[in-house]
């Protein structure tokens, strides 16, 4: 036990940490309505892995975790750039942001 | 010691906002919650000597992304509001076992299969090394990287420009017949 | 070797028609039929000039040979021997009635007629065909084409509402053109899926990576394959051949098809079946064959007292002469599952003659239905009267169904019978006979109903007699029925060389046990 | 670490090259102030068409077998291949949207077409990607694109929400698959493929969390090609999209998907395929059964092509996961008969839609109204219910074949049996064409349409008829690479 | 592949052996085929045959030309030419002939040939005048059939082997189907004809199978062929349930008297003195076959008698003269049928002659007895005498040449019979025969007083006699009728026996019964004032046709109900489960369709949830 302590948090520990934000990032997903909101969670699921990935990079001692990691963040901004605009574009549509009411495509 | 001090709580505010992200009732809030998360994620880089990543964090994330988020949040709330429902119904418990799932399986995962690394003690020049890494064997995808966000440029663009006239389609019926011919008039 | 493509000509004609109909922006409906009466002449012309051609002591003869996709082992590979020739020569003979039966079809005829061709040339196809691959290939050319044509150009039957499964009649809309289509589409590929599996294995299990049917007939399989493969492709290729219980596509497709498409159907189609289960299952497949054929034997033996007297309850003309292909098809299971030298003679012969028999009875229900409207035998009666020359090719079709000696019909099921007295369970010959004999029973029972009695209501005023080329199909038919009735060396002996080569490599490959059904 | 290799990435420069053009056309263009589109716009259809197929052309000129930048890049045989069939269905894509994109929002020439050339850049370096990175990113340059084209007809209720459907589903699978590729970084310490490979290759053991990375990848890559449980946004975003970019959208996604899956599962993850190989086996028989169940009942013709569409996964899904050089052969065959079937088919979906409805009514009397339309899309059909003389039916029966000499003998006749149901419901459509409707006047078909579709049949009947090249030349792609 | 190709030399050239010099067959394939050739021609040439008239004399003309090549082949035969056969393979099987066509000609043969030509053409000539009234078209089918009837007989009796013979039974067969059914358009023809071809074509069942147990066992379809074994006895039986259909024997006979409804003469050719004698011709040509079954001729005998015995007491109450004249063919053939079944081989084949002559005869009188009154009731002819005499007077010589009367021919193969099975020790059958023929001389006599010297009926009165078309041939089997008992002689040389005629017991009983018979008939209905009917109880019995009947509900409540079950069961049960298949998926596919939501976040979750359960399998995997 002390020598956990003493060693300070290991991978797994990251690794852990990474994982439950992408768990309650998925519950977001999964549970929020507005589609901001999910947006948003989907955000917390990127820096899930972002720390997944410098976590390793931590711990193998290269630089290539993080910079996959550096190029995950431009990704998702990208991604949520274009998923704001798509937001917008169902906002202007039907007045509304909620995803519950769009299912008019089903089957 | 005091590595732990800072993972737990770093792990602790990244969690809280995490939390909050998916439970707030307040739109503005869920966002600003979000930039917590954010901030706290760039401390974990930090504390795991990515120096350069915890910078690009702030700047991209909680300079692009959250502001971008707070506009959006501002346009849409004509409507919906503050005040947004959290759960639909029997959602947020399906839901919740799922991710409740999930994370047991990753943590049952991580638990047994961590490779036994140990971060090696002398300090990189992180940010260095990064650009080398970057500038070597990893300058095609940055390449391509420029041209993935000069596509999502020109994508949001088009997608959120408002045509000429800004006709405002009334909420369609459910089995809305797709690519009316009417909608060739716009433009 | 041989210096002409005879058998690319034969198989290709009708495709060549069709597509020139596809071409050709004409609306006339004469030049539709010439064109597609001149290549079912074509490939006529060429069946005989094969037939007589063909040099008497067995073997492929008219090889061609080009290739698809030689890696992996596929290739055009075209060649007959005494069993494609008959079937050769009935599928161009039932054709090219076909053609003229078809001649006052009225509605949406080039394309009756472009389907009707890619059919002919899937049928073709399987008889001549070589190559295991390019055999199912043709096959399932040859099944698709149908959909369509019952489906447009087809009738429809009310079906009565009862049984336990009352409720699907509406859901299903059994009885409908579009129900008899489908339902006679899906079944065949439903089986043509077994096939599939079972020419696959063959292959893999061959390990010579080619298809070709002489390289695969040369491989021994190992018994435990050949106890599975055999009944697949028997479900398979029986399907089509209408074995018991999987026939019941079979009368509501044919009840349902246009006059060319059934007697296509009936007089040739379900022939590849029957083909496919002897030349690929039976004599590729020697051990499993003679494991299972007690089975196929059975069923063979319920397909013809069954469908025998199915027919002889039904009041539609052509579920009757649909019941009667099923029945007519146990006789050649029947001698295919004993095995037997004069049972596999008989069988290719009954594939000739049942064709020609039932290419003429569909051809006269056709001829029938166009004047009155009406399928209903109740509602007939007394045609004779006024259409005579009918009266007259149905008996003689009815009397080869039921085995006159004269006709078709009694060469082959006589010789099937002596198969199967000598076969594996005698027994199944007296189940044939007694088939023949319920045979006479409905058949002359329908004819009586129809043609006899005082004249036709009247309702069916203007009946009148085959009219210009309608004869030609009626006259073709006939003749052959009778002439093959008569002569039946003009086939039979090729038939037999054949036969008896397969016999006699299947006896040197299998154990003796296994052939037992074999005579020596 | 050298720059070497730069001519090695030919392909993608060129299709960057035109990409450029089209930007600078489109921006060149002067807007017309009076909301109707200039002849010069209209032209920008035609130019990214026309370049595409100067780009395959150069296909056969370009220098192969070159590794570019230590190895991220390699333009194999398979890679050249899958381009090709890449570049085909972009070109085919764009010369049938013409008269859509006219039609239907004209302001909008320039960014659809460099949409869809952004999307094929991606996928162009997919094909020949050998590096987790590159992978990642080429996947999402991609995937973005497509977002946006999908919503391209903005006014349209179907198209926002489909694309926001793929979108949500897209962007959860991207972080499963970052988070899987992360995983595997972390536990081989590489990005590399063929490192990676070599890594395994040694023996060590590989761990719950490589199995994790593994399995995640799997379930994001799962998500472009619409593999069950991640397909369910394929019917909801076909229906609600432009139709020619639905046909676009509905085989070069998955062939260059199918393209990683093998690069990453095949070429890097060989040697787990232990592993993977039963979860893509229940996989495929999973989406084979889901995907056409689900058609049996469709009545709206793109929804029915979409499930279709999963059906077909279901089979690929097959030949990738025999993983034999005639597995991946097969692959890459049948992705290319898929390419000329389906996307005729969703043009000729196109022309009957342009009357507003895409339900099977308004297909009545196609045959009768249009022989030659109602010809094609017959012969479309079979091919995708793999009916002899047409491509599909080569694709499924090599696809059996070489499933069988792989062992899967129930696997193939399950497919074959679930062939027959397919055939079901393409007989629906067949059925509503040439059996129900009368006479009618003919749709109204584009010259360039025309032009697609005419292609398509061509290569469908082409394929068809003579297979022998294009299975030769699939199967010694497959064979370069997993020989080398 | 084919490994046998020495096939050629193993089979005959297959042209037919023509000889210019061969005078034998040469006049036996002008009697077979030239029919052949004129059945050809009628069919084909439908002018021809539609202009009735012409055809007829065509056909007639072909069948005396037939007799006449049939007597000069059996003057040559009796001159002792030696027996011929000349056959061309017809079925092959591993490239031998397994079955050939061709003719076969000895004494039985010939004589037979001559029989059933001469009777042809008789009744051809007969029917020239008989058919005169019916429309041409009609007379040109009628003498196209019986132009195929001479030559399919003609096949049958000069057959070389069991498979020929049986070819030519069936044809026959048909042609009895269509002569009976010649008035199509009347429903009790039609119905009258599917029966008799159902009933025969059942017995025939057993003459296939016959056949193929042969076959099976010697591997020929030869009729002198060694049987062992069980077949010995099995094949001859199953072959004599051909023959008890076609020679209608009870309980197979049910069909011989509703065949009536064919032109009388037909019945006269088909129904009584050829086509129904094949039978018997098949048990004489395959005697070698059956002499090795004695349980099985025991059998006959028993059957034979029955029917002699059955056949005339039911044809004691008929009021239908030709109903009277089939039962009677009936019950002389009992009497064959039972003469075989004891080995009188000769007596039984001698019978089948006479029987040829007189009962042909005897249909042709009474054909000119329905054509003379319209009608086929005895009481409406009453008093025929008067009017048409030549034609009653020869009807009277065929009855008492049917009744046994000595002098005329029955009497001769008759008391053949009797005193051969008397000799061989069968009792109670002979005991059956005699109390038959007394019956048989009852209803003759019956018919006699009736229709030639009853009360005149109505139509009778202005009856006119036949024309000469009729008579001439009436007169011609007259004149066998009273002769052709002397030709035993003939015939034994032609068998190879030893014939003497002589008085016995048993033929001087026979005659006395049959006196007998005659004299209770005249008193029974020769005078109207003895009313008691001795004979009501068995009228009403008979009439209610007790063995139609049997028949009758196995058809109508046996085949036809279990016709209409396996009918129903596959259409709805067979039918139904494949169906069944197709609605599951259907309704599969209808409820499934629920899980596609339309909402972006079940999509999500599916997602997620594949996730996890992929990450599941790893760890447990793992």
């Amino acid at each position: 036990m002390n020598e956990i302590i003493a060693a300070g948090p290991g991978l797994s520990a990251w690794l852990i940490l990474a994982g439950v934000l992408f768990s309650v990032g998925v519950y977001g997903v999964l549970s929020r309505r507005n589609l901001i909101a999910i947006l948003c969670s989907v955000e917390l699921m990127a820096n899930a892995v972002n720390i997944n990935l410098v976590a390793f990079s931590r711990f193998h001692g290269d630089t290539l975790g993080q910079a996959f990691a550096l190029f995950g963040i431009a990704l998702t901004v990208a991604e949520v750039g274009v998923g704001l605009a798509i937001v917008m574009l169902v906002y202007r549509q039907r007045q509304g942001i909620d995803i519950d009411d769009l299912h008019d495509l089903l089957g | 010691m005091g590595a732990w001090i800072a993972f737990l709580v770093i792990a602790t505010v990244l969690l809280v906002g995490a939390l909050m992200v998916v439970s707030a009732r307040d739109l503005v809030h869920t966002v600003l919650w979000l930039a917590l998360s954010l901030i706290a994620t760039a401390a974990a880089y930090v504390a795991l000597h990515a120096d350069f990543l915890a910078a690009a964090q702030i700047l991209l994330y909680t300079g692009g992304v959250v502001t971008l988020m707070l506009f959006a949040v501002m346009l849409t709330r004509r409507q919906s509001g503050a005040q947004v429902l959290i759960d639909r119904a029997n959602g947020g418990l399906r839901a919740a076992l799922l991710a409740a799932a999930l994370l047991g399986l990753l943590v049952t995962a991580t638990v047994r299969g961590t490779p036994k690394l140990v971060a090696p003690t002398f300090n990189v020049d992180s940010t260095q090394a990064l650009g080398v890494t970057f500038l070597t064997r990893l300058i095609l995808p940055f390449e391509l990287l420029s041209l993935l966000l000069l596509a999502a440029m020109v994508g949001a663009i088009v997608l959120a420009r408002r045509d000429g006239k800004g006709v405002k389609l009334a909420r369609l019926a459910p089995r809305v017949v797709i690519g009316q011919p009417h909608d060739g008039g716009e433009g | 070797m041989n210096s002409f493509p005879w058998l690319s000509m034969i198989v290709f004609a009708p495709l060549v028609a069709a597509v020139v109909l596809l071409a050709i922006p004409t609306k006339s409906r004469t030049t539709t039929r010439i064109v597609a009466i001149t290549s079912t002449l074509v490939s006529l012309v060429g069946s005989l000039r094969v037939a007589i051609g063909y040099l008497p002591g067995g073997g492929y003869q008219f090889r061609e040979h080009y290739p698809i996709i030689e890696s992996i082992g596929i290739n055009l590979d075209l060649g007959v021997d005494g069993w494609g020739i008959s079937l050769l020569l009935l599928t161009s003979i039932i054709i090219f009635a076909g053609a003229f039966a078809s001649w006052t079809l009225t509605q949406r005829d080039k394309e009756f007629y472009v389907l009707l061709l890619a059919l002919v040339c899937g049928v073709f196809g399987v008889f001549v065909s070589l190559d295991l691959f390019v055999f199912f290939l043709f096959y399932e050319i040859a099944v698709l084409p149908m959909y369509l044509l019952i489906g447009v150009w087809g009738s429809t039957k009310k079906v009565a509402e009862a049984g336990p499964f009352r409720f699907l009649f509406r859901l299903l809309d059994i009885g409908g053109k579009e129900y008899a289509a489908i339902k006679l589409t899906l079944m065949l590929l439903t089986g043509s899926a077994f096939i599939l599996v079972g020419i696959l294995a063959m292959y893999d299990s061959a390990g010579a990576h080619s298809f070709s049917i002489e390289t695969l007939g040369r491989a021994t399989y190992p018994r435990s394959l050949q106890m599975w493969v055999f009944p697949a492709l028997w479900l398979g290729f029986g399907t089509l051949a209408g074995v018991f219980p999987f026939h019941t596509w079979s009368p509501d497709g044919h009840a349902s098809a246009p006059t060319a498409v059934s007697m296509l159907h009936a007089g040739v189609l379900m022939k590849l079946g029957a083909f496919g289960v002897m030349r690929i299952g039976m004599v590729m497949l020697p051990q499993g064959a003679a494991s299972w054929a007690w089975v196929v034997g059975c069923v063979a033996v319920v397909n013809i007292v069954y469908g025998a007297l199915a027919a002889m309850r039904q009041t539609d003309l052509k579920y009757i002469v649909a019941y009667s292909s099923v029945s007519h098809m146990g006789v050649v299971m029947l001698g295919a599952a004993t095995m037997t030298v004069e049972g596999w003679n008989g069988a290719i012969y009954q594939m000739v003659a049942h064709g020609l028999m039932t290419g003429l009875f569909f051809a006269l229900v056709g001829l029938i239905y166009g004047q009155t409207h009406d399928r209903e035998v109740g509602n007939m009666g007394g045609f004779a009267k006024s259409m005579p020359a009918v009266a007259v090719f149905f008996t003689i079709a009815s009397l080869s169904s039921l085995g006159m000696p004269g006709l078709a019909g009694f060469v082959a099921e006589f010789q099937v019978f002596l198969g199967a007295w000598n076969g594996p369970m005698p027994w199944w010959a007296l189940a044939g006979v007694l088939g023949a004999w319920l045979t006479a029973v409905y058949v002359l029972r329908a004819a009586r109903r129809i043609f006899w009695g005082a004249g036709p209501p009247a309702r069916f005023t203007n009946l009148s007699d085959p009219v210009g080329t309608e004869w030609v199909a009626l006259v073709v038919l006939t003749a052959c029925l009778i002439l093959f009735g008569v002569a039946p060396r003009l086939i039979l002996d090729d038939i037999d060389t054949t036969t008896v080569g397969y016999l006699d490599t299947i006896s040197q490959t299998a154990p003796p046990q296994a052939s037992a059904g074999v005579r020596p | 670490m050298t720059f070497t290799g730069i001519e090695s990435l030919t392909l993608p420069l060129a299709v960057l090259a035109l990409l450029l053009m089209v930007f600078l056309a489109d921006l060149l263009v002067p807007a017309p102030s009076d909301g109707r589109q200039s002849d010069a716009q209209r032209g920008l259809g035609a130019l990214t068409c026309v370049g595409l197929v100067g780009v395959i052309l150069l296909s056969w000129w370009m220098p192969q077998g070159g590794l570019a930048f230590g190895g991220a890049y390699v333009q194999d045989a398979f890679a050249t291949y899958l381009q090709r069939v890449l570049l085909a269905a972009a070109a085919l894509g764009a010369l049938g949207s013409i008269d859509h994109v006219d039609r239907n929002f004209p302001s909008r020439q320039g960014e659809y077409y460099l949409m869809l050339l952004f999307s094929l850049l991606g996928m162009v370096v997919l094909a020949g990607a050998r590096e987790l990175v590159l992978i990642i990113v080429a996947f999402e340059l991609m995937g973005i694109p497509l977002y946006v084209l999908a919503a391209m007809q903005k006014r349209a209720a179907g198209g926002v929400e489909g694309s926001l459907k793929l979108y949500l589903t897209g962007a959860v699978s991207s972080a499963v698959t970052l988070y899987g590729m992360s995983f595997i970084y972390g536990v081989t310490g590489t990005t590399n493929l063929t490192a990676i490979a070599a890594r395994l290759s040694l023996g060590d053991d590989q761990g719950p969390l490589l199995v994790l990375g593994l399995l995640l990848s799997l379930a994001g890559m799962g998500f472009k090609i619409g593999v069950v449980p991640f397909h369910m946004w394929v019917p909801d975003t076909y229906q609600g999209s432009p139709t020619p970019f639905v046909a676009f959208l509905s085989v070069a996604p998955k062939a260059a998907g199918f393209g990683v899956l093998v690069r990453l599962f095949v070429e890097g993850l060989g040697a787990m395929r232990d592993t993977w190989w039963p979860i893509v086996l229940v996989l495929c028989v999973a989406t084979m059964v889901v995907g056409n169940l689900f058609a049996l009942s469709q009545r709206n013709v793109k929804r029915l092509l979409a499930w279709s569409g999963v059906a077909h996964i279901g089979l690929m899904l097959l030949a990738f996961g025999i993983a034999t050089v005639q597995g991946i052969g097969v692959l890459i065959f049948y992705l290319t008969a898929y390419v000329f079937t389906n996307m005729g088919a969703f043009f000729i979906v196109d022309v009957v839609g342009q009357d507003g409805s895409d339900d099977l009514d308004a297909w009545q009397g196609l045959a009768r109204r249009s022989p030659a339309l109602g010809g094609a899309m017959l012969i479309f059909l079979l091919s995708l219910g793999g009916i002899p003389f047409v491509a599909g039916f080569w694709a499924k029966f090599l696809l059996f074949w070489a499933a069988w000499q792989a062992g899967m003998g129930l696997l193939v006749l399950l497919g074959a049996l679930l062939a027959v149901l397919a055939l079901f419901y393409y007989l629906k459509v067949a059925r509503s064409m040439f059996i129900e409707g009368t006479d009618g006047p003919a749709p109204r078909v584009a010259l360039p349409t025309a032009l697609a579709i005419t292609i398509a049949l061509l290569g469908v009947i082409g394929i068809g008829v003579y297979p022998q090249p294009f299975v030769d030349a699939a199967l010694a792609a497959a064979a370069g690479l997993l020989g080398g | 592949m084919t490994s046998t190709t020495s096939s050629a030399d193993a089979s005959p050239p297959p042209i037919f052996p023509l000889h210019a010099d061969h005078l034998v067959l040469n006049l036996a394939l002008i009697a077979l085929l030239l029919p052949l050739a004129c059945f050809v021609l009628l069919a084909l040439v439908w002018p021809l045959r539609r202009a009735g008239r012409l055809a007829g004399w065509l056909s007639a003309t072909v069948a005396v030309i037939s007799f006449g090549a049939s007597a000069r082949l059996l003057m040559l035969v009796v001159g002792g030419e030696a027996p011929l056969t000349e056959t061309v393979g017809w079925l092959v099987r591993d490239g031998k002939v397994i079955a050939s066509m061709g003719v076969h000609i000895d004494g039985i043969s010939a004589s037979m040939l001559a029989v059933v030509t001469l009777v042809a053409a008789c009744v051809q000539v007969y029917s020239l005048g008989y058919m005169a009234e019916d429309s041409l078209p009609a007379q040109g089918r009628y003498f196209t059939y019986h132009s195929l009837f001479i030559t399919a007989m003609g096949g049958l009796v000069l057959a070389p082997n069991l498979l020929q013979l049986f070819a030519g039974w069936e044809l026959v067969g048909l042609c009895s189907y269509l002569l009976i059914g010649f008035y199509w358009a009347k429903p009790s023809a039609g119905q009258a004809a599917v029966k008799a071809f159902w009933v025969t074509k059942f017995a025939d069942m057993g003459l296939i199978v016959g056949l193929l147990a042969l076959y099976g066992a010697t591997g020929t379809f030869a009729w002198d062929a060694h049987l062992v074994g069980i077949w010995a006895t099995a094949v001859p039986a199953l072959l004599f349930m051909g023959v008890m259909g076609k020679s209608a024997q009870v309980p197979l006979h049910i069909w011989l008297p509703d065949a009536m409804e064919g032109p009388t003469p037909v019945s006269a050719l088909l129904h009584a003195a050829t086509m129904v004698a094949a039978g018997v011709y098949l048990i004489v040509r395959a005697y070698p076959l059956f002499e090795l079954a004695p349980s099985l001729l025991l059998a006959m005998t028993w059957i034979g008698a029955s029917t002699a015995l059955i056949a005339a007491a039911t044809a004691i109450v008929q009021d239908d003269i030709k109903k009277v004249l089939a039962y009677s063919t009936c019950s002389q053939l009992g009497y064959m049928i039972a003469a075989l079944g004891s080995g009188q081989i000769m007596g039984g084949y001698f019978h089948l002659t006479t029987h040829a002559f007189f009962k042909s005869l005897l249909f042709l009188g009474a054909g000119a007895a329905i054509h003379a009154v319209h009608s086929n009731d005895i009481h409406d002819m009453g008093g025929l005498w008067k009017t048409t005499r030549i034609s009653a007077l020869l009807f009277i010589t065929g009855s008492l040449a049917l009744v046994g009367v000595p002098i005329f021919a029955g009497f001769f193969s008759k008391d053949l019979i009797l005193e051969e099975m008397l000799e061989a020790g069968q009792y109670v059958p002979v005991a059956m025969l005699v109390l038959g023929a007394g019956l048989t001389a009852f209803y003759m006599t019956r018919v006699i007083v009736i229709a030639y010297f009853g009360d005149a009926a109505e139509g009778a009165e202005h009856a006119h006699e036949a024309p000469w078309t009729m008579l001439l041939p009436m007169g011609a089997l007259g004149l066998l009728a009273v002769g052709a008992g002397f030709g035993g002689d003939l015939l034994a040389t032609l068998w190879g026996q030893q014939y003497h005629f002589g008085m016995t017991p048993i033929g001087i009983t026979t005659s006395v019964i049959g006196l007998g018979g005659i004299a209770l008939g005249i008193m029974r209905y020769g005078t109207s004032t003895w009313t008691a009917d001795l004979l009501g109880g068995l009228r009403g019995f008979i009439l209610s046709g007790p063995v139609d009947r049997f028949w009758d509900s196995a058809w109508r409540q046996g085949l036809l109900p279990f016709a209409q079950v396996v009918g129903w069961f596959d259409r709805y049960i067979v039918d139904g489960l494949i169906n069944m298949v197709a609605w599951l998926f259907i309704f599969l596919a209808d409820r499934i369709k629920r899980f596609q939501t339309g909402r972006a976040q079940d999509y999500v979750f599916a997602v997620v949830l594949g996730v996890v359960a992929f990450i599941a399998y790893g760890m447990v995997g793992a």
